[in-house]
């Protein structure tokens, strides 16, 4: 984990800071549970983990609260330079990538023909997609052409991604072109 | 503790809404249904679930150029608040930073204080409890108290990235909102610190760019007059006559006892004279 | 013929009881009662904090407006009832409530004085006293002031703003005022020694005859006058 | 970009164009505010008046694809006003240099041009050279052929009116504009230029880009703190992924990808004397060719299989993003991979592209949702399951919190993210699945004794041992080691064309200098100087921040001014110095040859005003869109001559008649891209929760619709439905004397996630720009009508 320097963050030097305890607080919820006064600081005792945001180009940082595997909060870190503690709406809602039911969490795979999706494990779901990519090469791969080595195959293109970190943009890369595929594209190039 | 107030400089704001997603993240605020509303913006009003609406106004100033004007419109934390005096469960009061803040126990979500806010803000919402019984709690802005007694900034504040929104000691903010509007009033000849006294001056204090009305402001919003008579005189008079009366009741009952020993009253004496 | 004769024989007997209110006066009268009663009951945690134990009491906060709005349409019907049902006593009762002669004047200073026990020269009343009458006047005006103030907090978003705000200072002036005015009511009908016969006088609407002759004595002459009632020369007058 | 997002607050003015950062790169003005504050002034100019222009001090309005006039107009003003940076002019650029008479331009054509290959001969755009190969110069710039004076011609026809009226800018915005901007050319002040895709998604997107480039060079702007041009890029990591090579054209590092069609490119000796220069640090190419094969094909890359060049595929076609889905479209291709993408809501002429998508045998779709491309078979896609034989893998993949790795935002910072959390439910991070998929199918092709499987099989693809690729690896590799000492390398300087060294990617070379010492992973936030932050992070190139900065500094090495100094030469530590690493040779006093070359990527270390590299000719000319509601004015040659067109079904073409209305697309702040990583959250659908489309009050009346009414967009190539809003912020142009209207439209909405809506793209053609075949989005014909 990395070590935290979280001294520019904005304080407020507020003189006698009450403690944790909420004298009087006002809060949304849905059913009647009696709030105890000292409902407890929601960022007090979480783990804080430093991300980029996955949004625009300008690359601000956002800092992630986890508690107890769930993602209670984001804010952005005061200590990068480009946003300082900054966000704009979507760096905001980063959160609900997580929270969000519309999440997949599971491999879907839809048949030839099927009006609808059916679960699968991710072992067979890569098997496949391999066998696939195999038999496709396998059918469609040119050595040689007018004379010219080319290695390549036509039959098989590869889109995306414009939000893969560097380190995935770069074995996609070479895996797809090791595989001779000359329909090697992505958002980029919209 | 000195208090402290949300200064907005509307003509740095470039409507990025990065304000209203905070205060939904950081109050754990369920997300509403939205009508299309002509224009980019997405509510008409801040409600109980949405405690921050920005707004986007396309003026045409004097000079016929068209200005695109945003406001952070919230909770203005009145000094002298409506929406606190005219609370029957005193469920509203004031902290010490000077906000106003609703105490979700004592709340019984009566309305009164939706029906009295002057800037429309503070809004009802309806719940359903455990076993199916509804009732209702009302919510609006709480300037993150619960922030700030940790030390930090409002949500919003702290999110904003123009430096639209700032936070700090009162009397700061407002020379700065002051000194601010001198230097944009050639940009901006409408501008105007927003801080109205008829509310004993407000702890979210604006710069804005022209004229309330045309965020939809009151020029001079006051508490109403009804609320100050009813609640500073009707009501203590209300209660101190019922206390008035009873007292005479009780002292006519018990002079009856004493004077009238016959217990037939006058009835006797007057019948005869009738006679 | 015959039914006649009857209404003549009886008068030869003194008349114990007359009829002073209509059966519509009376439910009118004790719906108005229990309505009011019933709101206050169900405002009174929201009127003021001391009472905010009754909250549990009533099911909750959301549960004692839902009465006070079932009590607040009862609250409008006595009228209704009233009108409806003893339309010529309305009118009487509204006729009465404009007509002050010198003897509803004179009434207030002897009544001061009853009202404390004191020796009192009460002048000669009609159906209605005075106090009667400004108590209906008073009744009137803080129920129009309860009732429209009512409907605008009941339905804010059919009415302008200010209106609505300003109903609630209404709502309670009216209630304020009720309320006094209701203590004073409700303790001459039942504690004021005396003039407890009054209070049958709601309940099953006839008045013990003494009592009329003492209190309403214009009224007593007239009712003799028409034969209404057969005067008992002998007996005492009853109650104060 | 060429500086970065802090440096904004330097400027003295930003011209935004083609842009709206306000609403897609918000806290870009977070500096901007800034720079306002230090008095610095900012230009919005775009078709309708945005967030961005809210904020300006200047507005003027265009329409959509007339950027090369509008900035053309600014160069002749720039010019005839004299408000040019001469010296840094004369000494930083080609302009002193004498074109040879091959190079001509008449009615809309440069001299080369085949009519019927729409290409042009470049070999006829050629500089005059003395025998050493050096350029024949007059530095007056009196010279008729010098390219300064050819220029000055070019853009002469570019008068204020001419311009005005074809942009439809009323002409007193447009002189405010010029006025406002030209005036960074003195020395002393520095001016920015701020673009995105409303400047690149046209068929001339290249070109305006380069106008920008000529506009900014004539100021002297390029080089210098709040100067140069900043292109914001629209997703995290898109210049990571382009600098990495998911381009059908470049591998890793921008090596031109080897094609089967040209002669030289049959061998790697061949291919690196065709595509090294001479001069500028390009001449190094070969140790970045030879150090990439070395990390892509390990121990089976030697001196004797030219490093494994001939494993490399070499392609014959042009494999762009058009005609992709165009073979897609022709049931040419079999199989398709979809990591994050989604086309069916981002493709140009989306309709067509999910037709396509239905030829497939198979497509595997890796996303953190169900997308609109994902589930293009389902009947609310407008599909019939049953007639779609398309099978469709759908990966559940990791949010950027839950895996970990470096990305490059759009002023090159590598930056880390660490892991937050696990993944949610079965999702597993891009780098895991393609670890994976490469393992088994390493497996299936294990010991294969076909020659067609070497390439493959000889792909070095070692990354930990454990379950998951060990991350760091895999940053390692792309850094590069020294093959002999087993050293991760310092920088890029110190490859080798003998394979003595590998590197994933040059351009990054550096950033992993020592073990355990990722520089992308460096959290020191102190400001080093004019809010540089060079310990925050890493920048590529050698953690340079300011690209270009010896251009800040004049030719005898000292700053042009003391307010935009960046670098500058040390006469007595003999080196350069200042508060960015020098883009320079560090020791190159700038006495020495080539002490002057502030460009020192390019051949003769100057910036090409005159670039005969482009398609589409070596200076920027006007050419209206691909759909068009008025003729070209500068000539007869109406669409750009160098475009690839696609005649028939999958490009319909709409003419002015049938669709008068000008039509572009644009983001709004609260949704992304395809919208699947914004739809699906409920704080943001809230906000925007309807598709809609901006038109005029005029416009509006003219054709009886009210504010939220529900109307019908129609193009040659679709139509979708979207609620009307009525704006001030829209006016109609008027475009030589004819009123011209136009709308716009977000394009994230689809069928998926809790804000949906009608896709745009389903209006937009499959037409490309002549160098990138990047679409043009931002310019098409359609109609608008009532939906009831």
């Amino acid at each position: 984990m990395v070590e935290l320097n979280l001294s520019r963050r904005q304080f407020l030097k507020l003189s006698g800071a009450t403690a944790a305890t909420l004298a009087i607080v006002e809060l949304g919820f849905d059913d009647k549970r009696a709030y105890a006064k000292t409902k407890e600081f929601k960022i007090a005792k979480t783990t804080v983990t430093p991300t980029i945001c996955c949004y625009c180009g300008v690359g601000c940082g956002i800092l992630v609260h986890t508690k107890k595997n769930e993602v209670v909060y984001t804010e952005g870190d005061p200590d990068n330079p480009i946003n300082e503690g900054k966000l704009c709406s979507k760096g905001t809602t980063l959160r609900q990538l997580y929270t969000s039911e519309k999440r997949l969490t599971k491999p879907l795979y839809r048949a030839p023909g099927s009006s609808k999706w059916e679960e699968k494990d991710w072992g067979w779901m890569l098997d496949t997609i391999a066998k696939r990519t195999k038999d496709t090469r396998d059918a469609s791969f040119v050595e040689v052409e007018n004379g010219i080595t080319v290695n390549k195959t036509e039959k098989i293109a590869s889109l995306g991604g414009a939000a893969l970190d560097n380190e995935e943009t770069y074995l996609l890369a070479k895996l797809m072109r090791g595989l001779g595929i000359t329909y090697l594209e992505h958002q980029a190039r919209i | 503790m000195a208090e402290f107030v949300k200064y907005i400089d509307v003509t740095k704001c470039d409507g990025c809404r990065a304000c209203m997603v905070a205060c939904k993240n950081w109050n754990d605020l369920p997300a509403e249904h939205t009508d299309f509303l002509g224009s980019v913006q997405s509510h008409t009003k801040t409600t109980a679930d949405t405690w921050n609406v920005l707004q986007y106004i396309e003026h045409e100033n004097s000079k016929g150029g068209l200005e695109y004007l945003f406001r952070h419109s919230s909770c203005f934390h009145c000094t002298d608040a409506a929406c606190q005096k005219v609370c029957p469960e005193s469920a509203i009061s004031y902290t010490d930073f000077g906000s106003v803040v609703i105490d979700q126990d004592k709340c019984v979500g009566c309305g009164y204080c939706v029906q009295n806010c002057p800037f429309e803000v503070i809004s009802l919402k309806e719940y359903k409890d455990k076993n199916g019984e509804t009732y209702r709690k009302s919510h609006k802005c709480t300037m993150c108290t619960d922030r700030l007694e940790e030390g930090l900034q409002p949500a919003c504040v702290t999110t904003c990235h123009t430096g639209a929104m700032e936070f700090g000691k009162k009397d700061e903010m407002i020379r700065k909102a002051e000194k601010r509007v001198s230097e944009i009033r050639g940009r901006f000849p409408n501008t105007m610190v927003y801080n109205p006294p008829g509310v004993g001056g407000t702890h979210t204090v604006y710069v804005l760019a022209e004229r309330p009305s045309v965020y939809g402001l009151p020029e001079n919003p006051k508490v109403p007059t009804s609320a100050v008579v009813w609640k500073d005189y009707a009501q203590p008079i209300g209660k101190m006559m019922l206390g008035a009366t009873t007292m005479a009741v009780v002292a006519g009952f018990v002079s009856n006892k004493l004077f009238n020993k016959g217990g037939h009253g006058h009835g006797e004496e007057g019948g005869e004279d009738y006679e | 013929m015959e039914k006649r004769e009857e209404k003549i024989m009886s008068r030869k007997k003194p008349t114990k009881y007359v009829k002073r209110f209509s059966t519509a006066f009376v439910i009118a009268h004790a719906v108005n009662a229990f309505s009011f009663f019933a709101l206050y009951v169900t405002a009174l945690p929201m009127y003021t904090e001391f009472f905010d134990w009754l909250y549990p009491v009533l099911g909750g906060p959301a549960n004692a407006r839902f009465l006070h709005r079932i009590f607040a349409v009862t609250f409008v019907t006595p009228t209704i009832i009233y009108l409806l049902f003893d339309r010529k006593g309305f009118f009487f009762w509204m006729k009465q409530l404009i007509t002050w002669k010198k003897r509803d004047m004179d009434f207030f200073t002897e009544f001061v004085k009853e009202f404390f026990g004191a020796k009192a020269k009460p002048p000669k009343q009609g159906f209605f006293n005075a106090g009667e009458k400004i108590n209906s006047m008073i009744q009137i005006v803080t129920a129009v002031l309860i009732i429209g103030s009512g409907v605008t907090m009941w339905f804010p978003e059919y009415f302008p703003r200010e209106l609505v705000q300003f109903g609630y200072l209404l709502h309670n002036i009216g209630f304020g005022l009720a309320i006094a005015v209701v203590v004073g009511h409700i303790y001459l009908s039942i504690l004021h020694p005396g003039s407890s016969p009054a209070f049958r006088g709601v309940i099953k609407g006839d008045v013990d005859v003494e009592f009329v002759k003492a209190h309403y004595r214009d009224w007593y002459d007239e009712l003799v006058q028409q034969g209404v009632i057969v005067p008992d020369d002998k007996k005492k007058p009853k109650g104060a | 970009m060429t500086n970065h997002w802090n440096d904004l607050q330097h400027t003295d003015c930003a011209l935004i164009i083609g842009a709206n950062p306000a609403e897609n790169h918000p806290i870009s003005f977070r500096w901007l505010t800034k720079a306002k504050e230090n008095g610095g002034k900012i230009v919005s100019v775009d078709p309708r008046f945005t967030r961005t222009s809210a904020q300006a001090d200047v507005y003027a309005a265009l329409r959509s694809g007339t950027d090369i006039p509008f900035i053309g107009g600014m160069i002749n003003y720039a010019i005839q006003n004299n408000l040019i940076h001469k010296e840094y002019v004369v000494k930083y650029t080609n302009a002193s240099f004498i074109v040879k008479e091959g190079y001509d331009f008449k009615d809309g054509l440069f001299s080369g041009y085949d009519q019927t290959k729409r290409a042009y001969d470049k070999t006829k755009w050629v500089i005059e050279t003395t025998e050493d190969g050096k350029p024949v110069k007059d530095e007056t710039l009196e010279n008729p052929r010098s390219v300064f004076q050819l220029m000055k011609k070019h853009y002469s026809r570019y008068d204020v009116d001419t311009v005005t009226a074809v942009t439809g800018t009323p002409k007193d915005d447009y002189l405010k504009v010029c006025e406002t901007f030209c005036s960074t050319g003195k020395v002393g002040k520095s001016g920015t230029i701020m673009y995105a895709m409303g400047t690149t998604q046209h068929t001339v997107g290249s070109q305006n880009v380069r106008i920008y480039a000529i506009l900014q060079l004539l100021l002297g702007n390029i080089g210098l703190p709040g100067g140069g041009i900043n292109a914001m890029r629209g997703e995290s990591n898109v210049q990571g992924s382009t600098d990495f090579g998911l381009l059908f054209d470049n591998l890793t590092g921008y090596l031109a990808a080897p094609k089967a069609t040209l002669p030289e490119h049959v061998t790697l000796k061949g291919y690196l004397e065709k595509e090294t220069p001479k001069t500028g640090y390009w001449s190094n190419k070969p140790k970045f060719v030879v150090s990439l094969l070395k990390s892509w094909y390990g121990n089976n890359a030697t001196a004797d299989n030219e490093f494994g060049y001939q494993f490399l595929p070499k392609g014959n076609k042009n494999y762009s993003h058009i005609n992709l889905f165009n073979a897609m479209y022709k049931g040419e291709l079999e199989g398709a991979f979809m990591f994050g993408t989604n086309p069916v809501v981002g493709g140009p002429n989306a309709g067509k592209e999910k037709e396509a998508l239905g030829n497939l045998k198979w497509m595997v779709a890796i996303d953190l949702w169900e997308t609109e491309t994902s589930a293009f078979w389902q009947t609310g896609a407008g599909s019939d399951p049953s007639k779609i034989n398309t099978e469709v893998f759908l990966l559940p993949a990791s949010a950027s919190f839950e895996k970990e790795g470096s990305i490059s935002n759009s002023s090159r910072w590598m930056q880390y993210r660490w892991k937050a959390i696990d993944s949610k439910g079965e999702a597993r991070p891009d780098l895991d699945i393609i670890h994976e998929l490469a393992l088994k199918l390493k497996k299936l092709y294990a010991n294969s004794p076909k020659s067609a499987d070497k390439p493959f099989l000889f792909l070095d693809w070692n990354y930990g041992t454990g379950e998951v690729p060990d991350i760091d690896l895999v940053a390692k590799e792309i850094n590069g080691y020294d093959l002999k000492t087993g050293k991760l390398l310092k920088t890029f300087g110190d490859l080798k064309d003998d394979g003595s060294t590998s590197s994933g990617n040059w351009i990054y070379s550096g950033f992993y200098p020592e073990e355990g010492k990722n520089l992308s992973k460096r959290r020191d936030n102190v400001d080093t100087g004019n809010a540089n932050y060079l310990n925050w992070s890493f920048a590529w190139p050698a953690n340079r921040r300011i690209l270009y900065n010896r251009a800040s500094a004049d030719p005898s090495g000292q700053p042009w001014s003391k307010e935009k100094a960046v670098i500058w030469w040390d006469a007595a530590q003999k080196k350069w110095i200042g508060n960015d690493v020098p883009d320079f040779k560090a020791v190159t006093a700038p006495t020495e040859p080539g002490g002057t070359g502030a460009f020192m990527m390019n051949k003769d270390g100057v910036a090409l005003l005159f670039a005969p590299t482009l398609n589409d000719g070596p200076f920027p000319e006007h050419y209206e869109p691909f759909e068009s509601p008025v003729p070209n004015v500068f000539s007869s040659q109406q669409l750009n001559p160098a475009t690839v067109i696609i005649e028939g079904d999958f490009n319909k073409k709409g003419g002015k008649a049938k669709y008068p209305i000008v039509g572009t697309t644009y983001r709004v702040s609260e949704h992304w891209q395809s919208g699947s990583m914004t739809r699906n959250q409920e704080w943001l659908s809230e906000l925007a929760g309807h598709m809609f489309v901006e038109m005029s009050e005029e416009f509006a009346k003219e054709r009886g619709i009210k504010n939220k009414d529900k109307i019908v967009v129609s193009s040659a190539r679709g139509e979708i439905k979207a609620y009307a809003m009525v704006t001030k912020r829209f006016k109609p142009y008027n475009v030589n004397g004819k009123k011209v209207h136009q709308i716009g439209m977000p394009w994230h909405f689809g069928f998926k996630g809790f804000a949906t809506g009608d896709t745009a793209n389903r209006l937009t053609p499959h037409i490309g720009d002549a160098n990138t075949m990047i679409p043009e989005f931002k310019a098409f014909l359609c109609d608008v009508r009532r939906a009831d």
